[in-house]
């Protein structure tokens, strides 16, 4: 790996941080067991990692759209989050547990 | 040049970093904070790419309201750490493992791609926004976002309201033994209704009360 | 008729019979009654109009006669309506046969019986469809919505594993159908229209012919059945009530054969001349196969069953043939067959009514009980047999005739069936029919009622009077038989010919 | 930048819709007791329908409006219609069970409007920020009357694991989304097809998989069907409804709109995701259902098989596959109705029920229903003449003719496979003992089902309508 | 008239059957066998004056029957000499037999039925020799094959009545096979099935070849063969005779109508009829004359030992048919149809003889019950001898004219061919067995000690026969039974005297005309009258031979017999197993088919088609759903992992697919 990698920053480094923080994301939605609250942080990192994407996109492409688009994306995931927590609040009122191991009611 | 590239990789290792921490953190307390530490970060990524108002966002919104948000429902729901703190990777082994070499395989795909990502050495926009030099970034998107984009800004709105009342009718509850004051019924409230006059026959109690 | 033609008429009049019983309220006796006469009536009506359709058609013209068109679905999708002298028999026949379904079930069914009724005179309302329908969709759209109403029949009304039965015959014939359908779809893509009159003009290219042909055989073999996918049809058989037994051995199995003239060979021709050897390695082996299997039945239905899928097999080898002998042969032969097996599913349904079981051993020397039940099952079997002076015999005469002179192995095997069709259907009659009466069961067994007397007695005449004078069917048929023998073997021309440029 | 009065007029609909939600809410909020659903239901009927009227005012205009986020053509206003007759029929089958079940809350019929108008503007979207938009304002809805039964564990569960789930998918479709922006430098539909020509880069594909991925899960479409049979079964049965018609509809909208104005010119790369997608959920659709006792899992399993099948219509990518897509959408949309009505009668002594066996025998106790409930099954069989039929028959029928063989013969043998639970519903309702009677049903319930029954049944008389209609929605796409 | 005498029979027919119940009994005999009468009388005129009178040959057309493109099949009737022949013979016989039957079958519940049974044979039989195509033919062939069928198993309470019924038709079918095959073969040579088009067409095609069956064949030859197959299995020649023996389970007089007199001899017509084809076919007439020699001695040699009246006389009938296509095959087709002509009346004789001795023995059937029985029944008595007489060929009598007449045109023949003196050396051997086992009959069933007494076999047919005689005795047949007896004995007397002239004599080419067709260069009629007188004597020394040995054997020393049986005991047990020709046709035929039957039923369909096919296939995609349904864990963890596959799987494809 040249030096070059480390201290030319371009598009592609963001692009790849996105895609790890992604990635991360995703893998702790499918790792996590106990607590269903994780999996709402997860999609935080997700969204997180989109508005990196849009956001190194828009100052590389030089266009401001992609900073719009983050903008709506941070508006729907605070709303996101507040139905998320509502549904969990929801859920744990009725089975005084949020293990993501119990919500196991519907299968098959 | 370098020092930016040196902020870069400082926000960059910390935001994996806290991530990591986020999703593998046996508190949610912890992982609630690491995932404020990711999302400030973030924002300081966000400020070298130039995008000032959406890193100030990000800090204020997120940082402010969503995060504090997770942190007071981890804190109200009355959850037994104790049982937590097992191992959220306790079951399953098997899965665990082939649930991480599928990570790792989408995880090096989605590296290898966006670390090719070459060919945007002019935008392809058509009817994009373009940056103008002599324009603030608050102010550019201060510009569109209540013209351009006012339909979607009414949309956005409404997604706010969507969660407002959801949130409100899944969590709100009307407890019957609890006394509300009806301005209504204070209103309608007519003599009639209010006062009966009955006649006591002595020695006899009230009839049918 | 409300702007319609005749066919629409042919069509529609069940379901006016359909609307009466829906109206009827009640569930008492007289109600029931009163259904039966009304669904009997729908069907002779029907029987009539088809009677004056079929003076309106002129035999000596190989067109489509008695054409309707209305717009429909549009994109070439209409609906359109023609008989010609491979359809109007069959048509015939099935408003023929109904009033005797009809009528078979007048004292069996007790259960249910109007929805019985309706779910005949809508299967009525199909099988005419699907015998008039020129546009290929409205074909399809008859041709398998007849599973239904078919399948509610074995299935609300059937034997003991009626359950069983009714599924594979459902799933059985879908499979093959839906591929049909895909082929369906294929040569509308080709011809951007589903018109069969356009259709049957359209050249389709020979790599895409053969596809387009296997699809469609895999619908008609299984509705046929051919060997090896008739083993929905003894289960079929063994589990339907009788009417249905008869409707489905003497129309549904007919319209793979019709099905075979109407596209495969006019569309298709030239990979019909390349799959003819495969379609004849099949029908002899199920002439042969099921032949023996008969033989060895000890039910009278799945017996009469697997005769009929050797039968079946007589049918499309000469279809396959593509002579004018081999074709005409074989539709006479669905023709008969329809008259043959029809009676003899009644006449198991006589028995069966008496003694509720359709086990072979538990019958024997009824000759003496019943002599003129001896006598209609003997004129059955045989025609059955094929005995000349039926109409058994003319069809099969004529397809072994017909295919002899293409291909003498294929009639020489073929021409074994007769031998063994003896054999199993004599073989039956003589355990149920002759030896000595000494089942104590059977002592107060009666004689064929006036109703069933009714029932057989025209079956029996038809049957003999096809047998000494085909000229009906025959003469319906010629000429359109004619117009496909000439355009298969122009295109075979054709392609040999282009085959000769070639080298 | 075109008038306002103009951009109105074309999106008469959806401002009826969003006024509307805030009228009714206020309502609710200022004149409704307890909270409970005074007649905010029966008023956000009249709104859907109203909206649904207005889409027939002007039928041929194709307009571009709002910045050019928003198009109002003759596909949007076909599948609008559909979206809104979903909602419609949803609502009407409520009305009877949410007071039932006591969670008769007028903020019902608001987040069904809110989550209608969601899907109007979804199905009108014509950049990545309105459709995204558009999703999410019918998501969120979607998640919060998941979990309206609030006091039922299975509802919450549902709602839960719908969102969760959900919340993922949107992340996958915004990480699509960022990455076709990326390639192409713009959002709006007509600049990526613009952009995207020839053989397209890999990271634009990557962001193509994203993209579709996050719409697949609100088809459901495998593999990211999973959530869809637990939430079909967790959910009230009107909310299962609403998801198993109007939210499929918004969805195969706005998903045949991408891949149709889009990425027009890189077919065989997104078509080998639809293929893909569709092979799967015809197969699970079909293998699934067949152990299934509880009837709305079944149709949950029975949905996803039928996105299947009308993905096969996509996969041709062509007007005339377009136009099947809408045939099987429309008609789907009245044979699910229709199914969830049925559902809905099935009440005994006081309580729903939802396993099949309880309908053993209901020919002999209610022999309209069971006539209704075998024409609707036959009908998502697939069998002629029924209107199931001739969805198929449009959707097969153009990606024969794109050569998709295999995937048409697999799509047959699915289907074949699908029969059979679907003939099992008649065989138990017709071939097996009565069981208990169920209660009479509510005049709106049957109402609903002898109407879809009586449209699937008739359709073969009269299907001229329908098909003109789709083929013109499929024309103002191209 | 050729309509009258044809459709009497039918009238009889339908009236018997369909109204028998209804008319009684009585009347419908009276009914059917007056028609039938009538019919005979008609036939006879029409002999004198198509035979004699010079009447011209027609076939009018009555109808159209099919007509399918280049096929055209009509009813039509027609009459020429050999025609009126078999006329005569057919409804002669039938007639007499009618009457006799009346007598025979006097206890029977069901006689109407036999009745009806009887006319329509004698419809079916009229059709076939009337026919004036192939097909029509073939109508008649059939239909004298229900006939048989339905009279075989008329009493169908006898389990071996129902088996011999169904047997008979099988066997007759195999031989159909090969006349249909025939007839195709001939329309596609001729492009028809009528016979004068087919005639006509004949010569022309002599020594063409046709790729049939994967060969190319001299098409006459393999016509000709495919035909004859057919006559093989209606007259019972060697390999398709089984039936016959068996067929005798029906009622004697049936016997004596149709498996001895006419249906039998339908094959013989047949070839005959076929003259023009047969012709042009040398070696076909080569496997003729084959058969026919072999199963006149086979047929001979199985009578030999059999103890069943009836049996005694169907085999020696089947050796006469063996006689009779020998005769056919050197070219004597002439010949052959007087040799039945003749045959018709002594074996018909001989048949109601028997039947009479059956009647008088109350049902008894095997010669080894009886003996003595000329003291009770002369007039059965005389008869027989008179039938056994002619049979044997004794000078002067019907069967010494065409019998011996046979045996000279094998050896003038035998010049050109090797196969015609296999025939003469067969045929004259034949005639001594045929001699030796008709006096046997003779000696067994009318002299000697009586061996009938309390304990004679009820088995045969227990429910008819002896309820009303108390005594048990022999008694004389009544008068309605010997009537026709004494018809034919007269017949079987002097048919040979007065007709030879004309069917084999000078008259020959006066009286058949075009009806049978001789080639040009075939002159045997003439060479067989000039072969040597040796050869002419030869069949007659061994009538006596054979006639002495039976003396020998049944009346002087009647301990031979067994002597003579214990000797030789496998070749005994050969004989009497009829050359084990059942055993061998069920081990090779009827146990396989079952055998097969039930391995396709439960093996093909059962297992292999339903357990690869729609069983097979529900359980595997019940174990799919299953294992699809396992997926459905529930777990939010595992449903996103599922989408993460489908992502991660669809990456990885296109990411797979660009680096290709």
């Amino acid at each position: 790996m040249s030096s070059e990698f480390f201290t030319n920053i371009g598009l592609s480094h963001y692009l790849a941080l996105a895609a790890v923080l992604f990635t991360i994301g995703m893998v702790g939605i499918i790792l996590n067991r106990k607590n269903i609250i994780i999996i709402l942080m997860s999609v935080e990192l997700i969204l997180l990692s989109v508005n990196i994407n849009f956001v190194a996109f828009s100052s590389f492409l030089g266009d401001l759209t992609g900073q719009v688009f983050s903008l709506f994306i941070l508006t729907v995931a605070a709303a996101e989050a507040a139905i998320g927590l509502a549904i969990l609040v929801t859920y744990f009122r009725n089975r005084g547990t949020i293990a993501v191991e119990d919500i196991n009611m519907m299968k098959g | 040049m370098l020092l930016t590239a040196a902020f870069f990789w400082l926000f960059a290792i910390v935001t994996i970093l806290s991530a990591i921490a986020v999703v593998t953190a046996r508190n949610p307390v912890h992982s609630v904070l690491f995932l404020i530490l990711a999302f400030v970060n973030a924002a300081g990524l966000f400020l070298l790419l130039g995008a000032e108002f959406l890193a100030m966002i990000l800090v204020v919104v997120y940082v402010g309201a969503v995060a504090v948000l997770f942190l007071f429902v981890v804190m109200m729901l009355d959850v037994d750490f104790a049982e937590l703190k097992k191992g959220m990777m306790a079951t399953q082994p098997g899965l665990l493992v082939v649930g991480l070499a599928v990570a790792a395989v989408v995880v090096i795909e989605l590296v290898m791609v966006m670390g090719g990502w070459l060919h945007l050495a002019q935008p392809l926009a058509v009817g994009g926004v373009p940056l103008s030099p002599g324009v603030s970034n608050t102010q550019a998107l201060g510009l569109v976002l209540y013209t351009r984009y006012f339909y979607l800004f009414q949309a956005a709105g409404f997604v706010l309201l969507t969660a407002m009342i959801g949130a409100i009718v899944l969590t709100l509850r009307h407890k019957p033994e609890v006394k509300r004051q009806s301005i209504e019924e204070q209103n309608a409230r007519t003599r009639s209704g209010a006062i009966e006059i009955v006649k006591v026959r002595s020695r006899t109690g009230v009839e049918g009360a | 008729m409300f702007g319609f033609g005749l066919l629409s008429g042919l069509i529609f009049l069940p379901l006016v019979g359909v609307a009466f019983i829906l109206s009827l309220r009640g569930d008492d006796a007289a109600t029931v009654q009163n259904a039966r006469w009304a669904a009997l009536f729908t069907t002779i009506v029907t029987f009539l109009l088809s009677l004056w359709a079929w003076r309106q058609f002129d035999t000596a013209s190989a067109a489509f006669q008695l054409i309707e068109e209305k717009r429909w679905l549009g994109g070439g999708l209409s609906y359109k309506l023609g008989v010609d002298g491979m359809s109007m028999p069959f048509v015939l026949l099935t408003t023929f046969l109904m009033p005797f379904a009809i009528l078979a079930s007048w004292e069996s069914i007790t259960m249910r019986v109007k929805e019985y009724l309706i779910a005949f005179l809508v299967l009525e309302t199909l099988m005419i469809g699907v015998f008039c329908a020129l546009d290929l969709a409205l074909f399809y759209l008859f041709f398998e919505g007849g599973l239904i109403p078919m399948f509610l029949i074995i299935g609300i009304w059937g034997g003991k594993r009626r359950v069983y039965a009714s599924f594979k015959f459902f799933l059985y014939t879908l499979v093959g159908s839906l591929l049909m359908l895909l082929a369906i779809m294929a040569m509308y893509g080709v011809a951007g229209t589903t018109d069969i009159t356009v259709l049957l003009k359209t050249d389709f290219p020979l790599s895409m012919q053969k596809w387009l042909w296997l699809a469609f055989f895999a619908s008609f073999a299984v509705k046929m059945p051919m060997w090896p996918v008739h083993t929905w049809l003894p289960d079929a058989h063994v589990e339907a009530p009788t009417a249905g037994s008869v409707i489905l051995a003497a129309i549904l199995l007919k319209m793979g054969g019709y099905g075979f003239i109407r596209f495969s060979l006019p569309m298709f021709p030239d990979a019909s001349h390349y799959f003819s050897p495969l379609v004849w390695t099949l029908s002899i082996i199920a002439i042969i196969y099921t032949s023996l299997v008969a033989l060895v039945q000890e039910d009278m239905k799945k017996l009469i069953a697997y005769s009929s899928v050797a039968h079946m097999g007589f049918v499309t080898m000469g279809l396959f043939a593509m002579t004018q002998q081999g074709v005409q042969g074989a539709i006479f032969q669905m023709i008969s067959h329809g008259l043959v097996s029809g009676a003899l599913f009644l006449c198991v349904g006589v028995v069966y009514d008496r003694m509720h079981t359709r086990d072979i051993a538990a019958y024997g020397g009824l000759v003496q009980r019943m002599p003129l039940y001896a006598v209609a099952l003997m004129v059955f079997t045989l025609a059955n047999v094929g005995l000349p002076g039926t109409s058994g015999f003319v069809g099969e005469f004529l397809s072994l005739l017909g295919v002899f002179v293409v291909n003498s192995w294929v009639a020489g095997f073929a021409t074994t069936g007769v031998i063994l069709s003896a054999c199993y259907a004599l073989y039956l009659y003589r355990r149920i029919i002759f030896g000595v009466l000494d089942k104590p069961a059977l002592a107060a067994i009666m004689d064929l009622s006036p109703r069933e007397i009714v029932l057989l007695a025209p079956l029996g005449v038809l049957t003999i009077y096809y047998g000494v004078h085909p000229g009906p069917v025959l003469d319906a048929s010629a000429a359109s038989v004619a117009l496909l023998v000439k355009n298969y073997d122009a295109a075979l021309a054709a392609i040999k010919t282009a085959a000769l440029v070639a080298h | 930048m075109t008038p306002f009065s103009f951009a109105l007029a074309h999106s008469l609909p959806e401002a009826v819709l969003a006024i509307g939600a805030l009228t009714l809410l206020m309502l609710g909020v200022f004149r409704a007791k307890d909270g409970r659903d005074w007649i905010i239901s029966e008023l956000a009927i009249v709104i859907l329908g109203i909206a649904f009227i207005l889409l027939f005012f002007d039928l041929k205009s194709n307009a571009v409006i709002w910045s050019g986020s928003f198009v109002d053509d003759a596909f949007g206003r076909f599948m609008k219609g559909l979206a809104l007759a979903g909602s419609i029929g949803a609502l009407v089958l409520s009305l009877d069970f949410m007071r039932r079940e006591k969670i008769d809350l007028f903020e019902f019929p608001v987040l069904i409007v809110i989550a209608t108008l969601g899907m109007l503007l979804l199905i009108s979207a014509r950049d990545l920020i309105a459709l995204y938009l558009g999703l999410e304002l019918m998501s969120l809805s979607l998640y919060v009357i998941a979990a309206f039964d609030r006091d039922n564990p299975r509802a919450s569960e549902a709602g839960l694991k719908y969102f969760a789930l959900g919340a993922l998918s949107s992340g996958m479709l915004l990480y699509g989304a960022s990455l076709i922006y990326g390639t192409a430098g713009t959002i709006t539909f007509d600049g990526i097809a613009k952009a995207m020509t020839g053989v397209p880069s890999i990271g634009a594909v990557f962001g193509l998989v994203f993209l579709l991925s996050g719409l697949a899960f609100k088809m459901s479409l495998v593999p990211f069907h999973m959530w869809t049979p637990d939430v079909y079964e967790g959910a009230p049965t009107p909310v299962t409804t609403f998801f198993a018609s109007a939210a499929k509809m918004a969805a195969v909208a706005i998903a045949v709109r991408i891949v149709m104005t889009a990425f027009p010119h890189v077919v065989p790369q997104w078509r080998q995701i639809i293929v893909f997608t569709s092979i799967l959920s015809m197969a699970v659709g079909a293998f699934a259902a067949i152990g299934q006792t509880n009837i709305k899992r079944l149709m949950a399993y029975s949905s996803i098989g039928h996105m299947g099948f009308a993905m096969v219509g996509l996969a041709a990518a062509n007007e005339a596959g377009v136009q099947g897509v809408l045939i099987y959408m429309a008609i789907y949309l009245v044979m699910t109705l229709g199914a969830f009505a049925a559902i809905l009668s099935m009440r005994i002594t006081g309580t729903y029920v939802e396993n099949i066996g309880d309908l053993a025998g209901l020919s002999q106790r209610n022999g309209f229903m069971a006539f209704c409930l075998a024409a609707i099954m036959l009908s998502l069989a697939g069998i002629p003449p029924l209107a199931g039929f001739w969805a198929k028959f449009y959707a097969f029928s153009p990606a024969v003719n794109a050569g998709l063989y295999p995937l048409a013969v697999l799509g047959v043998l699915a289907s074949t496979v699908a029969c059979f639970y679907y003939l099992r519903i008649c065989k138990i309702m017709y071939f097996d003992d009565p069981a208990k009677p169920f209660d009479r049903a509510s005049p709106a319930v049957t109402g609903v089902l002898a109407l879809s029954s009586l449209l699937i049944v008739l359709f073969s008389f009269w299907p001229g309508p329908l098909v003109s209609a789709a083929a013109a929605a499929a024309k103002s796409l191209f | 008239m050729i309509n009258a005498i044809v459709f009497l029979p039918l009238v009889g027919f339908l009236i018997a059957g369909l109204f028998g119940r209804v008319i009684g009994a009585r009347p419908a005999e009276l009914v059917t066998t007056a028609l039938l009468m009538l019919a005979a009388v008609l036939a006879w005129v029409t002999f004198l004056q198509v035979g004699f009178g010079g009447a011209p040959a027609s076939a009018p057309v009555i109808a159209n029957w099919m007509t399918s493109g280049a096929l055209k099949v009509d009813w039509a009737f027609r009459v020429d000499t050999l025609t009126a022949v078999m006329l005569v013979v057919v409804t002669s016989v039938s007639s007499l037999v009618h009457l006799y039957s009346i007598g025979y079958m006097h206890e029977d519940p069901s006689r109407q039925r036999f009745f009806a049974y009887l006319s329509l044979f004698t419809f079916a039989m009229l059709m076939l020799v009337t026919a004036d195509n192939l097909v029509q033919m073939f109508f008649g062939w059939e239909g004298v094959g229900l006939a048989s069928y339905l009279l075989i198993g008329f009493w169908y309470e006898k389990p071996a009545a129902n088996a011999a019924a169904i047997k008979a038709f099988v066997v007759n079918r195999v031989g159909d096979f090969g006349f249909a095959l025939g007839i195709f073969l001939v329309f596609i040579l001729t492009k028809s099935v009528s016979f004068d088009t087919i005639f006509a067409a004949a010569p022309g095609l002599a020594n063409k070849s046709i790729h049939v069956f994967g060969m190319d064949v001299d098409a006459m030859t393999i016509t000709c063969l495919l035909l004859f197959m057919g006559a093989c299995g209606k007259s019972a020649q060697f390999l398709l005779h089984t039936w016959l023996p068996d067929a005798m389970e029906g009622p004697t007089p049936v016997s004596a109508l149709i498996h001895a007199a006419t249906m039998v001899t339908a094959g013989v017509f047949m070839v005959a009829r076929l003259s023009p084809l047969f012709e042009q076919a040398p070696a076909a007439l080569t496997v003729v004359t084959i058969i026919g020699a072999t199963t006149a001695f086979f047929a001979a040699t199985v009578g030999l030992v059999q103890n069943d009246i009836k049996r005694v006389i169907a085999y020696s009938t089947c050796s006469q048919l063996g006689y009779m296509f020998v005769g056919i095959g050197v070219g004597g087709y002439s010949l052959g149809i007087f040799h039945l002509f003749t045959h018709a009346f002594f074996k018909a004789l001989l048949f109601l003889g028997a039947g009479s001795v059956i009647h008088a023995m109350h049902h008894e059937q095997d010669m080894r019950r009886m003996g003595g029985l000329r003291k009770d029944i002369p007039f059965t008595f005389a008869m027989m001898t008179i039938g056994t007489l002619a049979l044997t060929g004794v000078p002067f009598t019907a069967g010494y004219y065409s019998k011996d007449g046979i045996i000279e045109a094998a050896y003038a023949a035998s010049a050109h061919s090797a196969a015609a003196t296999y025939a003469f050396l067969a045929t004259v051997i034949a005639a001594l067995l045929t001699s030796f086992y008709s006096w046997r009959l003779v000696f067994m069933t009318f002299f000697g000690e009586r061996k009938t007494g309390d304990d004679h076999g009820h088995d045969a047919h227990h429910d008819h026969g002896h309820d009303d005689h108390a005594d048990h005795a022999p008694h004389e047949s009544p008068l309605v039974m010997l009537i026709p007896l004494a018809l034919l004995a007269f017949g079987a007397l002097f048919a040979g005297l007065i007709f030879e002239n004309s069917f084999i004599g000078e008259g020959f080419t006066e009286f058949w005309r075009c009806s049978l067709f001789v080639a040009a260069d075939n002159h045997l009629l003439h060479e067989m009258h000039e072969v040597p007188a040796m050869v002419s004597l030869t069949p007659t020394f061994m009538m006596l031979l054979g006639f002495a040995a039976a003396w020998y054997m049944y009346i002087v020393d009647t301990a031979a017999p067994r002597r003579l049986a214990e000797g030789n005991p496998f070749l005994y047990r050969f004989l009497l197993n009829k050359w084990y020709f059942d055993e061998l046709y069920d081990f090779l035929f009827v146990r396989p088919a079952f055998w097969l039957g039930r391995l396709f039923w439960k093996g093909g369909d059962g297992r292999i088609i339903d357990g690869l096919g729609p069983d097979g296939v529900s359980a595997r995609v019940i174990d799919a759903a299953g294992r699809v349904v396992k997926l459905q864990t529930g777990f939010i963890f595992n449903y996103a992992f599922a989408m993460l596959i489908g992502v991660a799987a669809m990456i990885t494809w296109y990411l797979l697919e660009g680096v290709r």
